[in-house]
């Protein structure tokens, strides 16, 4: 399988540059993590003594390859500020950034796919227009100000949602749903709006297909036209939008985190990074890079499922 | 032959132009509108953007002031024009200058194809999997924030997605007939990425541009609510819809009449980049 | 008359992935001689295009040689190549893909003038001028319109014109007609023919439509899957071909009068093998009436039968 | 069946069908008051050049053409004497999935390639005939065998791409056939294959619809397939029909100078070399800017100011019918 | 040495019936029941020497698990805590505690005064690098036997019992050993004396504690379970207690505080500690080392009209830093008026064109702070840049002494000695101005030695009349904090050093 040799090869190299680039950034950031442990009332002194104990006055990439040869082993590392382990740290926030982002996505293709599908039906016509209108209103949306107005109108007036937090699946499903719904809401009613658009281009390439008219020769009704027959090879672009945004998404979300107060990845990075915890958000990169790799290597394999032509190409040796 | 029909289907999905037409007016009017106000701000006689009067903070629209104050008291309809200047520096210039690497980037990929490529969407891939949070802090903090820091942290952001745009069209133009009659005269590569594909590329490149425009534009609001847009005073409309959030209750325009603004502009962006796409459509085009 | 072109063991190969590869051309040897219209017919995986593209350089073959006037193309590299192209020229299929959209007539005619530069404006359009007029294009006209204003046969035009404005020697037509109306099509085969005449040109006239061939052609060439089945003078090839694929071909062809009886197919019913995997020995046998075990296991050689004349048969149907 | 009535009905009768565009340089007639009869069994050749609307004219009758276009169709299309035009939509898939048939001319877009060959052969059985998902299968793969397809079990399973050109097409003819249509439209079955394939399809086509009585339309701009494959012939130029004949009468008189003209610039094998061609001057009108006049006028040597003025209609005599006023072959005709 | 006995004589004899802070009339306390609490921030972790300083969200959670020695009632009197009493020499330079017998730590061990000393010691000793400790003025403490520990000065000390009842990250004692033997895990997982129990910490979520059923004082706690959740976000955070998720929040947003009032659902707390928001100017940088730059700068800005507009009149601005908690009150601070046009011709009798920049944070309140501070500074003919930067970088520049204009905020302490001294004396490390002044550094002496309250005062009075004139730094607003909670919440004491306590809170339905 030269193909997954090659996908491999691809994800060390991406990771290799992107910590090597992280780590090289967070170093030339001013300020460092001595002084944010020891704070404000610090003396210089005790402060070249932290970096000399936390071994931040060693040459960059001695302390790079260090990194990298227990990172290689699994070993993250421990956050020089809260001294958590930090793969504890991203494994504790993982869930909520994994479900934010599949709700949200699941949130953005609900309505993506229906609106998409419904517009195609009549290009120019009303319905159509009216769909384009309303994505570009939530593309102008900024997320900070959806979140909150999304926050007044269902928990505070309509009092139907929790307006902040999160809850575990552990302490029950419909709880944790309800905790969820805002945040994936805020980022769903943005995100939909780009799937929408790049599904219905597509979807209205498919239909100037002949395979369409003759599935319509057929006699087949328009809905199953479009469900059966333009759908799924209209999907292709929507799918890496989807990988893209998904990858974005792993540590991205910060603004929506932070407003619903979501111990997500992204306010974990965002902490490191103020925090200049070079341990912490090296590790909280790496992952999200390895997570970048490994979901769009997962989209592939979808365009597979959904593209026989390329399962040919692919999976016969 | 029956390829006709198909290209016939294709100038009727052109057929309802006309009343496009004046669809089309009204957002390049606005768009025009806008442009025009960011340009002439010095010279039509607005108040001070940055001057306040904190003892008329968060008035609503009145004779006096025709959009209200803001948080501070300063004029909102001057902060609005002035927001409108930096909005669109940064909206036009950061995903100009990501198109300007990532064009380049993507055009060597998709003409060379090869080890060019899969270096080029090494990088790609690289410049994806790295958190644009990470980098757009460290751009803002390192080399302190500013108009040209924050437009051009923007900037790099929007290469990768320029960088897939071109490359794609790339692809498909290289494969065309007359890029093979140039290399049969011998032009060298050189000249058939310039003269040959880059026209082919420019006009997909700019409507994507016309979006990409109004997705920087939102950006920057996102920034400016983390703290790392322009800097204070200097207006944009992002930083202005994250001032005025936190009185929605009590004075709502200060966050809507920027929203709204930017709603208005976003939208006049994406009509008139979809009616670029529209036009050249490589299947119209090859009527 | 001496060869301007003589390609010898060519062998274009191209990978689609998996370790795969497609072998459009299989060891063909050819030679075009000086003002001559040498036909190439073959259907479509035949590799007729690949030929074309191969001897161009465009990308340069995997193995063999092309002789244009004596030096081998595919010994040259960068400069020297450059060179050589101006005399080398190619019309392609699709008139209006092989057209840049958004640069005027005037540009795309002047484009290999000043690719070998002449840098004379005055001169460039001078030539460009008196091209079009050649080509019957009113250079008033169409100076500053843009392919798409157009119809295909128009922009064939502009085509020859782009391809005869460097005064070429030899001139690839690769199926120049193909995708034009039939009404049209007569137009620009006449034009061909004259430009032949006018400019002294070679041409290597690729086609699938062997009466189009066959009008335009003193020698003609049939290949099959990489390879070439059969090198005749037009009349003779048609008269009596001796490949079985010749047969087959000829056979196929509808004739546009109703009187004129179906005749058998001459071939096994099937389709065409894939040029990823092509059959051993002859690679016609799995469609070949008349295949014997022999044609499993040998190649069958391009031989001479008669005097300018050769076939890559076993069991040639003209001894 | 009261097979009487029908052969003397026409299966399809067409009158004054138009399709018309409204583009950036304003209306476009793609298709202008064209009428034919086709009776059961019977094949009808129509021939025409790219844009000569002979694609556009069959699409729209069956409803291929017009919705969510912004095409504006007319016209009456009775078929087994019913309006097609006034059915609902409901009505009308029904006669469109078990009466009609369709193929197209390249069978690599006209497959769905994400879709097994076997569901896209059901699936129309399924809909239409009210088959259940393994009948409507184990049909498919009746019907692949019929078209000549080998290991037709096996194949049922495949997708389009893993099957060559030719197979592809006996596949959409398979799909075209499955509900027993009684018309067949064959849009340029053949323009996409190599012509050693070309004769194979044909020969299906046209051994499936003797065998079934169907009745076909075949699409072609080959004058050569035409003449091979149809009965009767419609020669289509500018979105008009100029002249429709019985097969022999179109190759041996036509009337129509442009069907003359088109039938004397083909080269022909038993031409010898380098003999020129006789080609037609100019090229075919734009058709959003019609004249007035005969649409052929400006590239005919016949032309007179009369052919500039006026539009000549399908006039008929005896059995065939063109629109022309200097017909080839009748007293008067030429040099009027 | 009299002002100390009878303060702290009469907390220790009404140590009693202050224990529950008299809120008016409030019903009597019920038992039971859950709170939430929500804070701005997240936790740093609660080992002083890792957290360094604690936030007042830290702060709020701490004083979950963690308890002072002693403790100030809502009127400013001490009352006993952990310790039953402290007792000074003769000069106030060592100082002895009483521990209270039979305190447990969470863990069931016993808590002794030798905790206590590992406590102090600990944070004392310079090889732990303890920022705090520049604010100390304990040289060291020992444990003579379980219930008594001995705080020996650096010199005499007036201010030791109410420095150490205030809630921080010095003084809420937590078990040196246990932390020992948990190591960096010990951060997260406190174990203190306090009334409640550590349940759980989910990082940047929430933390949640358990009622204490050991808990010295056997009434309380009230409350069987508290959750602290970060709500960075403080338009969330007020809707989130609007909507009843919290019941409790901490705030600074006086558009927040200010709907609070209005709304009966809702009642606010505020606590109008020492400390203030200040403006550094840096002495050292041109042109600030000219005292005539840094007074036109003082009195160009507008500091009582500006916060009477942004804050909507809740966080009044006093001249000096020593807020109505610090019991000083100065007659006369020295304070240069508002006057942009006295301003003006500073600027033009130094000659030169003044551009100044100011570091702030980025964040919503340092860019109000900052284009307020600009424009104030333009009318008076100064040109001022705004440079926003994050928090890290903002006191790396302070500490580096490599800014010119910044912000910044002395926090709430029970005395003020510790801050003045150490961001005024010349030698101070963390003086970052840069000022130098012979005569300050005595004054700031005497307030930290002189045993005479009164003395103090003066000495501190007369410190903040040459700081004034000297314009070194500029208050502009008090440090009072806000707390909003439910209209059933009831027994939150005083906010000090912003922190919300609810051991003696209680709900009602």
């Amino acid at each position: 399988m030269p193909w997954l040799v090659r996908q491999l090869v691809r994800l060390v190299v991406v990771l290799f540059c992107v910590t090597l680039l992280t780590y090289t950034i967070v170093n030339i950031l001013p300020g460092d993590v001595a002084i944010v442990i020891l704070g404000n009332l610090a003396t210089p002194q005790d402060i070249a003594g932290l970096r000399a104990d936390l071994g931040l006055d060693r040459p960059m990439l001695v302390r790079y390859f260090d990194w990298l040869g227990s990172a290689l082993s699994g070993d993250l590392g421990r956050s020089y500020r809260s001294g958590e382990p930090v793969v504890q740290a991203i494994l504790d926030r993982l869930p909520v950034s994994l479900q934010l982002m599949v709700m949200a996505q699941l949130i953005a293709l609900g309505i993506a796919i229906p609106v998409a599908l419904l517009s195609v039906r009549r290009p120019g016509g009303l319905f159509d227009r009216i769909s384009a209108s309303a994505a570009f209103g939530f593309l102008a949306m900024p997320n900070f100000m959806l979140g909150i107005v999304l926050i007044y109108l269902f928990s505070v007036t309509f009092d139907l949602l929790p307006a902040t937090g999160f809850t575990p699946m552990s302490e029950g499903l419909w709880d944790n749903l309800e905790s969820m719904i805002l945040p994936s809401l805020t980022l769903g009613l943005i995100e939909w709006t780009v799937l929408m658009r790049v599904l219905r281009s597509d979807l209205l390439t498919t239909l100037k297909e002949d395979f369409i008219l003759l599935a319509r020769a057929k006699g087949l009704p328009q809905w199953r036209v479009l469900l059966q027959h333009a759908l799924r090879p209209s999907s292709f672009t929507l799918i890496t939008i989807l990988g893209l945004n998904i990858g974005g998404l792993i540590g991205g979300a910060v603004i929506v985190e932070q407003i619903f107060a979501l111990p997500g990845v992204g306010r974990l990075l965002l902490g490191g990074i103020f925090n200049r915890d070079l341990i912490l958000v090296q590790g909280t990169v790496a992952f999200i890079a390895v997570g970048f790799v490994v979901i769009n290597f997962l989209v592939d394999m979808l365009y597979a499922v959904l593209d026989p032509r390329v399962r040919h190409v692919r999976f016969r040796s | 032959m029956s390829a006709s029909a198909a290209k016939v289907a294709a100038i009727a999905a052109t057929g309802p132009r006309r009343r496009w037409r004046w669809a089309l007016a009204l957002p390049l009017g606005w768009l025009l509108l806008v442009v025009f106000l960011a340009i002439t701000a010095d010279w039509i006689g607005l108040p001070d953007p940055s001057a306040q009067e904190l003892i008329l903070r968060r008035k609503p629209p009145s004779a006096e002031f025709l959009l209200g104050t803001d948080n501070l008291g300063r004029d909102m309809l001057s902060r609005v024009i002035y927001g409108a200047r930096t909005s669109l520096i940064v909206g036009i210039c950061a995903p100009f200058l990501g198109f300007l690497v990532g064009g380049a980037i993507g055009m060597s990929a998709g003409y060379f194809r090869g080890k060019v490529d899969l270096l080029a969407v090494g990088f790609i891939d690289i410049l994806l999997a790295f958190p644009s949070l990470v980098l757009a802090l460290t751009f803002t903090a390192y080399l302190g924030q500013s108009l040209f820091n924050v437009t051009l942290a923007l900037g790099i952001l929007s290469i990768p997605a320029a960088a897939r745009v071109s490359r794609a069209n790339t692809l498909a133009w290289a494969n065309r007939d007359f890029v093979l009659a140039a290399r049969t005269v011998g032009a060298s590569d050189w000249r058939i990425l310039t003269r040959e594909i880059l026209p082919n590329l420019l006009p997909p490149m700019f409507a994507f541009w016309l979006v990409a425009i109004s997705v920087i534009i939102v950006a920057e609001g996102a920034l400016s609510f983390l703290g790392l847009g322009i800097p204070a005073p200097q207006p944009s409309w992002g930083g202005m819809i994250a001032d005025g959030r936190e009185a929605l209750d009590v004075a709502p325009h200060t966050a809507l009449i920027p929203a709204a603004v930017m709603f208005a502009t976003v939208l006049s962006l994406n009509f008139v980049g979809d009616m670029v796409r529209n036009m050249v459509d490589p299947r119209r085009s090859a009527l | 008359m001496s060869d301007l072109l003589a390609i010898q063991n060519l062998v274009v190969e191209y990978p689609v992935g998996g370790g795969r590869h497609v072998h459009a051309v299989s060891d063909v040897t050819l030679s075009v001689k000086q003002g001559e219209t040498l036909g190439l017919v073959g259907e479509s995986g035949s590799g007729k295009s690949s030929l074309a593209r191969a001897l161009l350089q465009l990308p340069p073959p995997k193995a063999g040689a092309v002789l244009f006037d004596g030096q081998d193309l595919t010994k040259m590299r960068g400069q020297a190549l450059r060179a050589v192209r101006p005399r080398l020229q190619m019309i392609f299929q699709d008139p209006i893909a092989s057209l840049n959209p958004r640069r005027k007539v005037s540009e795309i005619i002047a484009e290999p003038l000043i690719v070998s530069g002449v840098s004379d404006a005055a001169e460039r359009s001078r030539r460009v001028r008196a091209v079009m007029e050649a080509v019957g294009l009113d250079p008033d006209l169409v100076w500053n319109r843009r392919p798409h204003e157009f119809s295909g046969g128009q922009c064939q035009r502009i085509a020859i014109a782009r391809a005869l404005v460097l005064e070429p020697s030899l001139i690839v037509c690769d199926e120049p007609v193909s995708a034009l109306d039939v009404s049209i099509r007569a137009q620009i085969v006449n034009l061909l023919e004259d430009m032949k005449a006018r400019f002294g040109l070679t041409l290597l006239f690729i086609a699938h439509d062997l009466a189009v061939v066959k009008s335009v052609s003193d020698r003609v060439a049939v290949m099959y899957l990489g390879r070439l089945c059969e090198v005749a003078d037009s009349d003779s090839l048609f008269a009596t071909p001796a490949h079985p694929y010749t047969a087959a071909l000829m056979a196929a062809i509808p004739v546009p009068d109703p009187d004129v009886p179906l005749g058998d197919t001459k071939l096994k019913p099937g389709d065409p093998p894939s040029p990823l995997d092509p059959p051993s020995g002859c690679r016609f046998r799995t469609r070949c009436p008349h295949a014997q075990p022999r044609c499993a296991s040998d190649v069958p050689p391009l031989r001479a039968i008669a005097p300018g004349r050769e076939v890559a048969c076993h069991f040639p149907l003209v001894a | 069946m009261s097979g009487q009535a029908k052969s003397q009905a026409p299966l399809l009768s067409v009158r004054n069908a138009e399709v018309s565009f409204s583009t950036a340089r304003g209306p476009l007639r793609a298709v202008d008051g064209v009428s034919f009869d086709l009776h059961e069994g019977r094949t009808l050749g129509i021939v025409g050049e790219s844009g000569s609307g002979k694609s556009v004219l069959v699409r729209s009758l069956i409803g291929l053409v017009g919705a969510g276009s912004g095409a504006g169709v007319a016209g009456q299309v009775l078929f087994e004497g019913r309006d097609l035009r006034g059915l609902s939509p409901r009505e009308f898939r029904g006669v469109l999935g078990t009466e009609i048939g369709i193929v197209f001319q390249d069978p690599m877009t006209s497959l769905n390639p994400v879709m097994k060959i076997g569901r896209q052969i059901g699936e129309g059985l399924r809909l239409n005939r009210g088959l259940d998902s393994k009948a409507a299968a184990r049909r498919a793969v009746e019907l692949l065998s019929e078209v000549g397809i080998p290991e037709p079990e096996r194949r049922a399973r495949q997708y389009p791409h893993e099957m060559s050109g030719g197979m592809r097409q006996r596949v959409a003819i398979a799909i075209a056939i499955a509900c027993a249509p009684k018309l067949l439209i064959a849009d340029e079955p053949t323009t996409a294959l190599d012509v050693t394939v070309q004769r194979q399809i044909l020969d299906l086509l046209q051994r499936e619809q003797r065998q079934r009585g169907m009745a076909m339309i075949l699409i072609t701009h080959d004058l050569g397939v035409a003449a091979g494959r149809a009965d009767d012939i419609m020669v289509m130029y500018a979105g008009r029909a100029v002249e429709a004949a019985a097969t022999r009468e179109i190759f041996r008189s036509p009337r129509m100078p442009y069907t003359e003209a088109l039938l004397r610039s083909l080269p022909r094998l038993t031409d010898p070399t380098h003999s020129r061609l006789s080609a037609i001057p100019g090229r075919p009108p734009d058709l959003a800017r019609r004249s007035g006049g005969c649409s052929f006028a400006p590239r005919c040597s016949y032309r007179t100011t009369q052919c500039d003025e006026q539009q000549p209609v399908l006039t008929w005599e005896a059995s065939r019918g063109y629109a022309c006023f200097h017909p080839r072959g009748v007293e008067g005709g030429v040099g009027a | 040495m009299a002002l100390f006995s009878r303060r702290f004589g009469l907390a220790a004899a009404l140590a009693a019936a202050f224990a529950v802070p008299a809120f008016a009339q409030a019903p009597a306390p019920v038992r039971g029941g859950a709170l939430t609490i929500g804070v701005e921030s997240d936790f740093e972790g609660f080992d002083p020497i890792r957290a360094g300083v604690y936030s007042n969200s830290t702060v709020t959670a701490a004083s979950l698990f963690y308890e002072t020695l002693m403790r100030l009632d809502d009127k400013g009197n001490l009352i006993p805590a952990l310790a039953l009493s402290m007792t000074p020499n003769e000069d106030g330079s060592v100082w002895t505690a009483k521990i209270r017998p039979n305190v447990k730590w969470h863990d069931g061990t016993p808590f002794t005064a030798q905790a206590v000393a590992d406590h102090f010691n600990r944070l004392l000793d310079p090889a732990n690098r303890f920022a705090g400790r520049a604010y100390l003025a304990i040289e060291k403490v020992e444990a003579p036997d379980d219930l008594t520990a001995v705080f020996r000065m650096r010199g005499p000390n007036a201010a030791l019992p109410r420095t150490l009842a205030q809630p921080t990250v010095t003084t809420l004692i937590i078990p040196v050993k246990i932390a020992q033997e948990k190591g960096a895990d010990y951060n997260r997982n406190p174990v203190g004396t306090g009334p409640f129990v550590f349940k759980e910490w989910r990082a940047a979520d929430r933390l949640v504690a358990e009622r204490n059923p050991n808990y010295w004082d056997k009434d309380k706690p009230y409350l069987d379970r508290v959750t602290v959740r970060p709500l960075p976000d403080s338009d969330a955070r007020y809707a989130s207690l609007v909507k009843g998720d919290v019941q409790v929040i901490w705030e600074d947003r006086a558009e927040n505080i200010v709907k609070a009032k209005k709304d009966k659902n809702l009642r606010v707390l505020q606590w109008v500690g020492s400390g203030a928001l200040v403006i550094p100017l840096n002495t050292q940088r041109e042109p600030l080392n000219d005292k005539r730059v840094r007074q036109a700068v003082s009195m160009a800005l507008n500091r009582k009209a500006n916060a009477a507009v942004l804050t909507q009149g809740l966080r009044p601005v006093y001249d000096d830093p020593y807020g109505p908690s610090s019991g000083i009150e100065c007659k006369d601070t020295g304070a240069l008026k508002y006057d942009p046009a006295a301003a003006r011709k500073l600027i033009a009798d130094y000659g030169k064109p003044v551009k100044l920049t100011m570091t702030v944070t980025a964040s919503p309140r340092g860019r109000e702070g900052a284009q307020v501070f600009q424009a104030d500074m333009k009318k008076a003919g100064i040109d001022v840049e705004i440079k926003p930067v994050d928090q890290t970088q903002l006191v790396k520049e302070a500490l580096t002494r490599d800014f010119q204009v910044t912000g910044w905020r002395i926090i709430d302490l029970a005395d003020v000695d510790p801050q003045m001294f150490a961001n005024f004396h010349s030698k101070s490390p963390i003086n970052f101005s840069g000022y130098n002044n012979a005569e300050v550094d005595r004054l700031l002496l005497v307030g930290r030695t002189s045993l005479d309250e009164n003395k103090r005062k003066a000495a501190y009075c007369d410190l903040i009349k040459i700081l004034n004139d000297d314009a070194v730094w500029l208050w502009s607003g008090s440090n009072i904090d806000f707390a909003i909670t439910r209209a059933n919440v009831h027994g939150i004491p005083a906010l000090r050093g912003g922190a919300v306590q609810v051991e003696g809170a209680w709900l009602t339905k």
